[in-house]
């Protein structure tokens, strides 16, 4: 066990199924970086250097440097895995899905249904998400909830060191395909991690704090904004549970029922845009399967509906805040107003 | 070039296995059994047959909306496929791909697809697989000209070279993506120089002789196997019937279609070239003509006796756990 | 005012708009047919026949048929949109907006956004939607949870051929983009449609029926079986309301959340996947801003998460039905229980 | 050929203005008040002055990430993008763009473009707005040799093709995208090939002559004006920078970017060859050196003190109506 940040247990746990299992390869934009070129060698280690360090043990046949064509190395990511390799693909921001969306959604995800289980394809796609970096419109989209609402794929995003090696190590093993979210303004965050290689199984939801009153489910660097806005409440007397779904597809929803069903109170943070977005989900969940146990309307957190824009100023009020999450819960509990309009484009 | 004598038969059965094959399908498809989307491959069969004579067991074909001719060639199970066009159980994907998905990948056949160009990048992951795991095999992608203008296409052109990847590129021209005249869409009208342009040796074949298709594609498998990297071959012929079964293909030119069915097919050429020139006894031919007849009657009528699949696969195979 | 089919009322539509303002053209595969062919010219009129005749009334100019290249000439439509043009682009089957996605997503969603409302893409992007036909996982998908998601784009989704005129008219004249579905098994549904052009605005959605006891959200092809099944219900004494919001963005929530406080209780009918689709969405909202008038839990009736099946029984199971509807109505009156279950996928 | 002396002026101002603009920018950059991605143009300035110089009024050119020196040679105001590139009110894109967006369809600036291969389709609609509304206007799609394989790219090359589409596709080719070199990621190594298996004339320049680059532009503006369809120019040079501001290029051989400076300098060389022969005058181009050293800082400053977009613009700009 050690103090790891986000970037190295995530490299980490790819070393380590490397090192496991000859048929796991990298492959992507500049995971490597300097192909080609006559200067140094894995130079990048990927855009946030995240596998920085894997081309030099493994060699260029498991970690490849690719040309910018993301359709046809994700698709021969898809492809590499039906017929026996484990890719790990990187798909350089979560932005750019639409010039590969197909090989996703219609080759990777649907596969074994189509061929009536005869497929089996194990393959990570690793993606960067998220808003503020000012990173501006097309390279700070969450896009999570296209991929949870495919059928076929599995939608994985940590929240801390400790998830991230262990989901990606998960991941790796799993023989479904995977879509691995990784926050872009998360990746010098740190906390103990343990040094073997652990899974965390899908699909299992993280407590990450309880109490008696509001249940707030948030969604990767929201679990953060969350457990520090629960902080912030318990000095007035809130006490909030924080779920970390860490999967959203599967969704733990039974975790999330069980506990409003003790709270009867829920607030959804999501940093995706707000329409058909995870809070939407798990807040529809909840209102057809745990009704009863409701005393209060469901609030959801997210930013308004409308690109991200690059002014910090902007940036910062488009992301969902602490101090917008500490709203909603007071306004579950019946204190003040939600300030936060859903809707706000015009 | 000398073709051994079993090889010829093989490769006439595979390619009157698949005319008949369609040829049934297209029949029955006119009785309303048949659901969903078909797409025929009548009059194309040189390609499939020739092309997967050069490959073997660690080879994969990844093939398109149009992919009877391919699954047939590749090895897979006329009797599954028949029944999996009908949507039945039994059938090849359980009832759950229909025509357009049929793939087994047991034999090496990576799937028909629904999406134009979604094969091409597939085909290089399985040549990655074959390369890294040093396996020996090649794979090979099938598009048709309409395809050859989708980005996906082009782009695994590209990848296969850089990475020197055992991709066969196989472009089937048929003329016609749809009702779109193949001598107009694609820019430049010259695929082999297109795929020059990627730095991809190819080579342009009259796909109505099983001969030029055959020669093309063993120089190009064994210029492949021999470490050199990826290869292009374009085929010319003419499908038969429309772009799918429904359609009555106004587009083309009174009498073209007549035509090429009289003038224009791999199997009267093959049976005129091997009988003629004594390679083969038609006798031989026609035995093998009676024996195909036989599976495909039978296929069809395994496949409309064979029960729906059951209510509860509807949401199985979605994942292997959730 | 005559009896027209779905398919003829998208026509007239967009003849007549192409009469009034030389600046609409049409592009799309085969969206005319028999280019550089030697055979009939306008041998196809589109997949589903729909632009028939306007190539011959308009010229090769104005009705273009396209290579296979969804990314060139969606694309194109958007930089056209942005440059004078008002070209209504056919994507053949929403199913492959994965090869397109990006020009739609990150570029004609975004440009008068990150142009600081400089730019103005007045751009329709038709395209088949749907299950029923025996079409299998890649062409029967609905997708339009995908692009309500996104801000920037409107989203069109009409129910009969009254709506389809109406709201195809509207998103010609419209200046933002515009995704316009169209169910592949709806359109030799006739209806009574005005023979002169007319619009329907956007955002305002249609009480097909009103009842006190229920409302029903339906979207699309589900308006019509939410309807039958409203007729069912009527007779065992349940009065609904069914509500068709024609557009999903902009969602007229005003209008659902009305009817919810005069009924207390809400069924959203979606043909979409699950997971974070219309039917959550919609749930979300109310479960929101109408929590208090909830007399019961809201149903969502939607397909299973699974990938659409070929098999014409498997299919006929995927799709929701008039009775999967009628059991969830029946339910939230506290009479019989759901019968769908919404993750039913192993 | 023979440019006259008022635009070879005009050629060197833009390119001055659009190394002083960036050389401002890597400087500021280091001072931790520019916000987010920044991809310097510095090096690269040739194609942008000499190709936009070609253009009119009714042209319009589409940018990439690297796009400031696209923006200042199609006449962006120069202020405007500056506080955009600090995210400030008065921005030309009120602060929501950023460097990787910047716009203004008001000068046929059709946009940077975050998306590699974003542009070329984009460009194709233009086009069609120009040939459909017969403006004589053309189109250029400025992209790098990262995007050249981008299947976005290789279709549009097509459907400009097929529909004889007035437009310029310019590679330009700085040798590396990120950390990959060109030479390894473009199969088959040859761009104007590529382009001509598209059916597309192109030619390959040296992108730190504008005189060459000039030349190609010219000739190839002309035939594209004379309706002979789309065209391609293939330029080679250095960027100066690293990938994006932060990225130390490590990936470049030790020394390889003081030579670059030292050795590839379109600003240099075209002092050395147009003073050198008599054609401009070394005071002429002083005079420009120091106005546009003015410019620049007047821009900064003013920058700087520009205040943040008000807080109502978050949701603003969306649609329309909605
Ligand atoms: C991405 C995509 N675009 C469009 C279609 C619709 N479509 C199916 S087959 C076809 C024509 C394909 O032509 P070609 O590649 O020449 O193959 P052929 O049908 O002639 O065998 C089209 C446009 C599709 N399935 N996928
Ligand atoms: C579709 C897409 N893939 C990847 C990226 C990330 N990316 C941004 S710039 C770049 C390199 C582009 O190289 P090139 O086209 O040569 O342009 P240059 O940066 O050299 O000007 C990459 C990979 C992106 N923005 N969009
Ligand atoms: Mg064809
Ligand atoms: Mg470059």
């Amino acid at each position: 066990m050690s103090v790891k940040s986000i970037r190295e247990a995530l490299n980490e746990a790819m070393r380590d199924e490397m090192r496991r299992d000859p048929t796991v390869i990298i492959m992507g934009e500049d995971v490597a970086g300097g192909m080609g070129a006559g200067g140094e060698q894995d130079a990048w280690g990927g855009v946030m250097g995240v596998t920085k360090g894997l081309m030099p043990e493994f060699g260029r046949e498991r970690v490849l440097d690719t040309p910018i064509s993301e359709s046809a190395f994700i698709g021969a990511a898809a492809g590499a895995a039906m017929t026996g390799l484990r890719p790990i693909a990187q798909l350089m921001f979560v932005d750019f899905f639409g010039v590969c969306g197909d090989q996703i959604i219609n080759q990777l995800a649907k596969f074994r249904y189509m061929f009536g289980g005869k497929a089996k394809t194990p393959c990570v796609i690793r993606t960067l998400y998220g808003a503020g970096t000012r990173a501006a419109s097309q390279h700070s989209q969450c896009v999570y909830p296209v991929f949870t609402h495919f059928p076929g794929l599995k939608v994985v995003i940590p929240s801390s060191a400790y998830e991230a090696k262990g989901l990606m190590t998960q991941a790796i093993r799993d023989d479904d395909p995977v879509i691995f979210f990784e926050h872009k303004a998360m990746f010098d965050e740190t906390g103990e991690v343990p040094d073997e290689p652990y899974t965390i199984p899908f699909g299992v939801a993280n407590l990450t704090r309880e109490g008696k009153d509001v249940t707030v489910v948030a969604i990767g660097r929201m679990v953060g904004f969350a457990n520090q806005a629960a902080d912030a409440l318990a000095k007035e007397g809130i006490e909030c549970t924080v779920i970390d779904p860490r999967t959203t597809s599967p969704l733990d929803s039974e975790t999330i029922i069980a506990s409003v069903r003790k709270t009867g109170r829920l607030v959804v943070v999501d940093e995706a845009s707000p329409r058909c977005g995870l809070a939407s989900d798990i807040s529809a969940i909840i209102a057809e399967d745990a009704f009863d146990a409701l005393k209060a309307p469901i609030k959801r957190v997210t930013p308004p509906h409308s690109p991200v824009p690059f002014s910090p100023v902007l940036e910062d009020a488009y992301v969902p805040s602490v101090a917008d999450i500490q709203e909603s819960v007071r306004s579950v509990m019946g204190s003040g107003a939600s300030a936060r309009v859903l809707e706000g484009a015009d | 070039m000398k073709i051994d004598k079993q090889r010829l038969l093989d490769g006439y059965r595979t390619m009157r296995v698949i005319r008949e094959f369609e040829e049934r399908v297209h029949k029955e498809f006119m009785t309303g059994q048949i659901p969903g989307f078909v797409h025929l491959y009548a009059g194309e069969e040189a390609s499939a047959a020739a092309v997967c004579q050069q490959l073997g067991e660690y080879d994969t074909v990844a093939s398109t909306h149009r992919g009877h001719g391919h699954s047939i060639a590749k090895g897979c199970d006329v009797m599954g496929m028949m029944k999996e066009i009908y949507g039945r159980e039994g059938g090849l994907c359980g009832g759950k791909g229909g025509s357009m998905h049929i793939a087994d990948l047991d034999v090496g056949m990576l799937g028909a697809n629904g999406i134009v160009g979604g094969g091409a990048p597939l085909v290089c992951g399985a040549a990655l697989t074959a390369k890294t795991l040093k396996t020996g095999g090649l794979s090979v992608a099938f598009f048709g000209d309409g395809a050859f203008n989708q980005g996906t296409t082009l782009e695994s052109m590209n990848f296969a070279r850089v990475y020197d990847l055992p991709v066969l590129f196989v472009l089937e021209d048929n003329g016609y993506a749809e009702s779109t005249a193949s001598s107009w869409s694609i820019g430049g009208h010259d695929p082999v120089r297109r795929a020059e342009g990627f730095g991809i040796k190819g080579a342009r074949v009259d796909g109505h002789d099983y001969f030029a298709v055959y020669r093309a594609a063993e120089e190009a498998v064994a210029a492949i196997r021999n470490g050199e990297g990826p290869r292009f071959i374009h085929i010319e012929f003419t499908r038969y019937y429309g772009h799918f079964e429904g359609d009555a293909a106004t587009y083309k030119k009174p009498g073209e279609v007549q035509d090429e069915r009289r003038y224009l097919d791999a199997l009267k050429f093959f049976r005129a070239r091997t009988t003629g020139g004594g390679m083969l006894k038609a006798e031989d031919l026609d035995a093998i003509d009676a024996e195909v007849d036989t599976l495909i009657d039978a296929a069809v009528r395994e496949a409309k006796a064979a029960p729906p699949p059951a209510l509860s696969t509807l949401t199985t195979d979605v994942y292997l756990s959730y």
